[in-house]
């Protein structure tokens, strides 16, 4: 249910009931959700299996580097597995120019923006309504993000900044991606800015940004929706609201009955979105991007996840979720969720989703192998504070 | 305010000379952007951008909500796609509210990720007129300990008519601090056509040829200084007055000559002396010119406490010409 | 109209209609004030009349101070004129032991919570259900109350602080009174923290609290209100919503219907009062502060205002006001308005309201002229910047 | 962690001696309650509080929503009223967030109101672990240029437990900077039952004798210190090590005894240079005791630069050993 005063209800969009809001200990977005009812967004088969290749890739990607962090062959990790839905869905509604903020566990954002499957994986994808990829050379942007992972030289940053901290911008091929400092809720305002910009320079182009539930109590929240309403900028801020912030319930961080209300609080469309359905969120995002391009203003989503993992690899703080909650949120898994609902479809069969986890899960391992053997950072190399 | 007459020198106030600096960065770059509480319309808390929004329009000199964090966030966005915003912060003071966005985001951006930006926030700042603990602050010693950020502030009127040009060309996030108390006390000539630099660079600036010792100050303590130096004159001490009008990045070249000349300094700033900017100074000649020394280096500073909002109270803290001569002379008889 | 989960709605309190939102330029909350319906309140004319001379007092108050302003013996003034009725009306459910935490334009509630009318003016007021007042010597705090205004040593702070920026805590008379500081909205939390601590030494004792609705826009706001509701804290958020900020109009301040829609986004109830009406305000205010007595936790409240003066006396900012909404804040003045409605009322005839008047009048000039004959603060005193 | 047994002396980590002087607190005194991220239940990012919500209940150990700037203010307003509140900063770095609650309301309460805010704010700080821009800075000259605050730094296990007991007593906001890196490396000797000064004060404490020069640190680095002390003397140099616990309030007595008996002073500490704590430290020492000084003052610090997150990058910007070796040497050489 949204409390936005224009609700957005995207065709097919798969809305949560704020009532059911999912909170931990209780019931969660997950058990009400009424399935994927995808009909009216008008998806073909290509467009689906293209998300689900998205959901794939990002899953594998953390699953190798969770591997690697199990191994001590990397000392931090921060999973995004269950937050792939929302996040790859979400960058699907990214055209060239547009804009790509990210956070801690958005690495389906990031790959669903940056990659050309059809390069990756000539013929894996049927013909049909796909998203026009940009003009980005995938293996090298892959290893170059590969080795951002790892803090080599040859990472977005050149050792200088860990893992998602990265900004990576190519004007000539559209694409504008800046991550994450640590400060939660801070790069909200920047983001707006972004959209500022984009909305100044006379573009119909759009920003969006991510932002964990737990960062919705930060100031600049507030402050960065509030003159995002004021200003009306193409903006569209994620709430990847997965009940938890490192250990902290959501109970603990905010008492409204949801975070799309929040919306009507600033003046802006707010909508409660099942996290766990790509489409849902896509046809969310749909309507808010459109919304965006054509002067209307920004909107806040609010997807509704489960927590898979803890705050981040190797801390207990999954131990503070009841088992009970756990065990609901890895039956509503969004990447099984959503081959079950694609096979039932009859969109592909068993084997397409194999063929698929089996390329992805190579692809990893030979990207990754690759950018381990790169070289570390140049510790005697100048890196300015100034630009000049 | 005068009109626009881009032809030739002119006298100019200080306030003026940060009106017309705004201006003609405007007219001459449609990338910039002021950004700021109450600046359109009824020009700021101080009538600098009177005019504006009607001249260029509100898209262009755009009120913000109370909200100096998000102002300065938005503000660092829109830098990165290269617009040039210049944020006025209502009072100097107010930027604790937007401090993260300041020393994390922007001052960070380019070392992280090396994608430029630029970005001038504009901070009418300093005491003397009684304003109190919130109005009055001199707080740019905080921003001299984040690497990425640069400093500027000027005493005099070409400096601020000239340098807040060049912080507007700068690709890099320039704080410019402005004092109040000499918005329209200080007058000075400026030539509004000729060209400046187009980064910001800091090196001492010889204010006041001397021969007996060094000062070193910024901001209204220069002219304060000058006064100091003025007296010292008719007491047969000699004082090679610096003013500092960027303060980061600081070149010590022209301090340092100054000092191992004198070989005696002395710094003045109006700003709290305990972990101030003053310490800096201090240390960098400690280190560099200590063996041209004849006397310990003195700070003539705030003392440790927050502005006071009575006049009388505040006064007693503020360095006056006095204290400077006082100080002075005990360097001298060392 | 409120936009909480839990309408506030106190017996006869004059809500206003949240789709007329007051706005520059626009229709504000006073053309739809639906007239002060006070029955339900159960107000008797004792407390009426109360309620009225500390309106009268605090507009004399201000009067005074402006015409001090005007012949130069002030540099600086903020003028409360026109926030009387809720500021007063918002004071007057304090009890001993509950905490004051006031703003630029709040000497109304100032006013209010220090002062015994009968140790003023005695037999001026009718017997009835008056408000207790606390043991506090009038004319001594008075006198420092007017001495704090002109910065002098017998000031509250001894004129190291500027007017409304002091504090006064007096433990043995129950009074707790903290002023502001200028940064807006810092002092949300620093209220709600006042308020936490009453809660947490086991008391019922509630913090009131007030912002302008310019200051709504700051990270604190949120902050503050939303660890309020989290943590069910006694606290009352009062904004005085006059539609300007300094010279920036509500409309570009924010985008949304109403601030008190803002309340559901923290999960507290918000209620739009009309500020003009003293009674309205009582009604809301009562309810509110039963409500955090009871442990069920903040209440944001937003009073209607119009804009009387500018921002501080001698700027030009109320040249930004059009000068139709002036006329119509004028011809709503909740002083005339409320002694229009005691005389239609028959709760007093017209030579009370001249002699409580002429009674205010005349104590402001004493007070004030006696504070004026004090000594200047000591610049050869210590002051400690640390407790010890 | 170590049981509660509160008798005579035991050896504590640092980390340890951090829980151990909380939960005492909490023990001793019933208006202590802490507040945090994540405090409750988890114990913290680090563990400090772990049990503590279980032993004092979710009244007094209260998980905070990640609002720095809310948690501030609300316990800036409790200890208004005699509450006793001691918050977690997740990282020393998101102070940022509450900037201006810390500088502006709890610092000047007391001057201007003369009502003491007893709040105790703790950071864990500092770098060492390529934990990046973020999670690494040194930031607390900030603060030491902030009238009001009390600002301690303790680089010894005795000194974590004995100091954060006095700041919790302390009627003043003390921010208390852990240094994450000594967190599970350092140990030493408490005895929990030894009383405490119920106010922070601060001096230097010789932690070696020495005669040829002085060096002055805190925190992590007083260890790199004195390891650089220590292969010093295989070089034949005498170097006394002064650690400050506390900067702030900070006597200088000790440090000046110390300098006019070695006649040269140096500064470490891993906060960047300029504008860095070792310029007021130095300026202090230039100021009183130059006559005494057979060499300049020199500051071995982080250069200015945001921490880098690769660990190689990080480790030449830290003040090492050999770093501190060769500018003595290059002293004793002068
Ligand atoms: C301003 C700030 N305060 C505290 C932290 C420490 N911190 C890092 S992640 C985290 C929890 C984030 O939770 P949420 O926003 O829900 O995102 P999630 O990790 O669940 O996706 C916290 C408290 C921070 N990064 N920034
Ligand atoms: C954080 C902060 N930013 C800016 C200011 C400057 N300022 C002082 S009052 C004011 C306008 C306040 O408007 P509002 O909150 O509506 O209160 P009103 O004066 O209308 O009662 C501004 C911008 C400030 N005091 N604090
Ligand atoms: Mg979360
Ligand atoms: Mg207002």
């Amino acid at each position: 249910m949204t409390a936005s005063q224009e609700p957005l209800r995207a065709p097919g969009a798969a809305l949560t009931e704020g009532s059911s809001r999912g909170r931990s200990g209780t019931k969660t977005s997950k058990s009400s959700r009424p399935g994927g009812r995808s009909d009216g967004l008008g998806l073909d088969r290509a467009a689906r299996l293209e998300l689900h290749l998205f959901l794939r890739l990002a899953r594998e990607w953390d699953l190798r580097f969770e591997k690697m962090f199990k191994t001590g062959a990397l000392t931090k990790w921060y999973s995004s597995v269950g937050n792939e839905a929302t996040t790859v869905a979400a960058a699907t509604v990214l055209e060239k120019g547009d804009a790509l903020l990210s956070l801690h566990r958005d690495s389906g954002a990031i790959l669903r923006h940056y990659l050309d499957p059809d390069q990756l994986f000539p013929g894996l994808l049927p013909e049909g309504s796909r998203r026009p990829a940009l003009a980005i050379d995938a293996r090298e942007i892959l290893h170059r993000l590969a080795c951002q992972m790892l803090g080599r030289r040859e990472g977005f940053s050149n050792g200088y900044e860990r893992s998602y901290h990265y900004g990576h911008i190519d004007e000539a091929a559209g694409l504008f991606h800046m991550g994450m400092i640590s400060h939660l809720g801070s790069m909200i305002p920047v983001a707006a800015g972004v959209a500022f910009a984009l909305k100044h320079q006379g573009t119909d182009r759009i920003a969006i940004n991510f932002i964990g539930e737990g960062a919705t109590s930060t100031g600049d929240f507030h402050e960065g929706l509030n003159m995002a309403a004021v200003w009306k900028l193409p903006f569209i801020l994620i709430i990847e609201n997965n009940q938890w912030a490192f250990s902290t319930p959501a109970s603990e961080q905010y008492a409204c009955a949801s975070l799309a209300e929040r919306g009507a609080a600033y003046g802006m469309p707010g909508v409660q979105v099942d996290g766990n359905d790509p489409e849902a969120v896509l046809g969310v995002m749909r309507t808010a991007a459109a919304r965006a391009r054509a002067g209307g203003g920004p909107t806040l989503v609010e997807a509704m996840l489960g927590r898979h993992r803890g705050h981040s690899e190797g801390d207990d703080s999954l131990a503070q979720v009841p088992e009970q909650e756990l065990a609901e949120t890895r039956a509503n898994d969004p990447l099984d969720l959503y081959e079950v609902k694609l096979l039932q479809d009859g969109a592909c069969d068993a084997s397409h989703l194999q063929d698929v986890a089996k390329r992805c899960h190579d692809l990893w391992i030979e990207v990754v192998d690759r950018a381990a053997e790169t070289e570390e950072p140049d510790a005697t190399e100048e890196r300015a504070i100034y630009a000049d | 305010m005068p009109t626009d007459t881009r032809e030739g020198v002119t006298e100019l106030s200080y306030i003026d000379a940060i009106h017309h600096a705004l201006g003609d960065a405007m007219r001459a770059d449609d990338s910039v952007v002021l950004m700021g509480q109450d600046i359109a319309g009824h020009g700021g808390a101080f009538k600098i951008t009177k005019g504006f929004s009607d001249e260029f329009g509100r898209d262009r000199v755009r009120n913000t909500p109370i909200a100096e964090s998000g102002t300065i966030g938005i503000a660092t966005g829109a830098a990165l796609l290269g617009v040039r915003p210049v944020i006025e912060m209502q009072f100097a003071d107010f930027i604790t509210c937007g401090f993260n966005q300041t020393v994390n985001v922007a001052a960070k951006m380019f070392f992280r990720t090396e994608r430029p930006v630029p970005l001038v926030i504009r901070f009418p700042g300093g005491g003397g007129m009684g304003a109190g603990a919130f109005h009055s602050q001199n707080i740019e010693a905080w921003f001299l300990h984040v690497p990425g950020l640069k400093v500027v502030a000027p005493a005099f009127v070409d400096d601020a008519y000239r340098l807040l040009r060049s912080a507007i060309e700068d690709p890099n996030p320039v704080l410019f601090f402005e004092h109040k108390f000499l918005y329209r006390r200080q007058k000075g000539l400026v030539d509004r056509s000729a060209p400046v630099p187009s980064r910001i660079d800091g090196r001492g600036v010889v204010r006041r040829d001397g021969t007996d010792l060094t000062i070193l100050s910024y901001g209204w303590m220069t002219h304060r200084t000058l006064e100091a130096a003025e007296a010292l004159a008719a007491l047969g001490i000699s004082a090679e007055v610096i003013d500092l009008p960027v303060l980061a990045p600081l070149g010590m070249d022209e301090i340092l000559e100054s000092v191992r000349k004198t070989s005696r300094a002395m710094v003045v700033h109006e700003a709290t002396i305990t972990g101030g900017f003053g310490g800096e100074l201090s240390a960098r000649i400690a280190e560099a010119a200590m063996d041209a020394l004849d006397a310990p280096i003195r700070r003539v500073c705030y003392p440790d406490s927050p502005p006071p909002f009575h006049k009388g109270l505040e006064a007693v803290r503020i360095p006056d010409p006095d204290r400077i001569v006082a100080t002075a002379r005990e360097m001298l008889a060392w």
